[in-house]
């Protein structure tokens, strides 16, 4: 299961709806917002989402996480809206019956849901400037939304 | 514009009404969050290419993926009526 | 901080003390009692630790990784006493700027601690059969504490 | 036995006092969770075997970890008096 949230992101119940007695690891990840990103000071961030096409492809990738790695469950949840330091962007809980799995699931859905999911991230910097993160390029920074300019990460 | 209207008359150019929505970035640039179309754009990427060079988008066709009616397609495609169109600049989540 | 817990573990206060606001990446662990092992049913089990010992070696293991991933922080807390299906028996949380060290130091230190801590586990098999897992041994079953015989995992 | 006195003659065979603690299987074996004991073995080694010979535990020495005040130890080493010494079964934490 995957969806959008535009509030803070409760993960107790997303861990009970993964109960199963065959489970023996659970592997949750959280990704929460730094207060720096490439040497800056970040203060606060604006995830946006084209929620439609994004909710189909994170399924794909929950379903393709669960075809390769024999998995008992998965489920992620994904903010969009304004966040500040210190929250939770996104959460990805997987259930196996071994460890091993479970890793290897958990990994493949967050490395996916970051290349693949159309999400994308405002950063607003101390002193004001605010960037689309992975837009802005060094040779047309002229043309970018502010003057944040830095390589892809 | 010779060639265009060359190609035209070559494969019966068609008129076509279509919906772009835009997303962070290009939202930013374009200043709106979608606009309806008539376009005689013969793929996704003319119809990108053209827009581009109107509000003067600072991504490049190559840093972008492309959506028809939620879900990812070509940029070969070709515009169908009535089509949801979304430009999906580089993307950042987690 | 490592620590054995005879009562159920509150991962709440354990995943508070980790918050640091360089953190951009949480990975937590939890091993959960299978409702079966090896494939005998296990109905309930029981875990027994040299704990001395025990908390000296996890405070190395948790070092190691520290300086092996250069992770911001790491606990884990393992469970002693009567377990039952379900119930979390070890539990394992780490916190980093980015995802990648936190996974892996996360799944270091759960294998170190599965491999290194003198922990033992007693599992009680449907039909009251019990046995010490990975204590018995095929060539000497008449030597174990229950019928019960199966390989190391 | 013959060995055993000339050792004994040769390194001025000694008697240690030690606290054994079990755990697990062994703890089982044995009955106990501890036991004190006065020793003449020369090591961890000649400490296990003979336990192990005269309570009936059915792991081998390569089966088992030592440990001699909260530190693992090697099974080369001596005993000292009152060292408190525990045999450490194959785990399975987690």
């Amino acid at each position: 299961m995957f969806k959008f949230a535009a509030e803070k992101i409760e993960i107790e119940p997303l861990k009970k709806s993964l109960e199963d007695d065959r489970a023996g690891a659970v592997v949750c990840f959280e990704g929460i917002v730094r207060n720096h990103n490439e040497g800056k000071a970040v203060v606060a961030l604006e995830y946006e989402a084209y929620e439609t096409l994004g909710v189909t492809e994170a399924e794909k990738i929950l379903a393709e996480a669960s075809t390769n790695f024999g998995i008992l469950n998965a489920v992620c949840v994904h903010r969009v809206g304004e966040l500040k330091v210190g929250d939770m962007a996104v959460f990805v809980a997987v259930c196996s019956a071994h460890r091993h799995e479970a890793y290897q699931a958990s990994r493949y859905i967050i490395d996916e849901i970051k290349t693949r999911l159309p999400i994308w991230k405002k950063e607003t910097y101390a002193g004001g400037s605010s960037s689309w993160v992975n837009c802005q390029h060094l040779n047309n920074a002229a043309a970018c939304h502010s003057e944040a300019s830095h390589g892809h990460k | 514009m010779e060639i265009a209207v060359n190609k035209g008359a070559e494969k019966d150019m068609v008129t076509v009404n279509v919906t772009v929505r835009y997303f962070a970035i290009l939202r930013d640039q374009r200043g709106a969050a979608s606009e309806q179309l008539s376009t005689e754009a013969a793929s996704l990427s003319e119809l990108y290419d053209s827009l581009a060079t109107t509000h003067g988008f600072s991504l490049k066709q190559d840093q972008l993926r492309v959506a028809v009616n939620d879900s990812f397609v070509d940029w070969r495609e070709q515009l169908s009526e009535g089509a949801q169109v979304v430009f999906i600049p580089p993307v950042a989540g987690g």
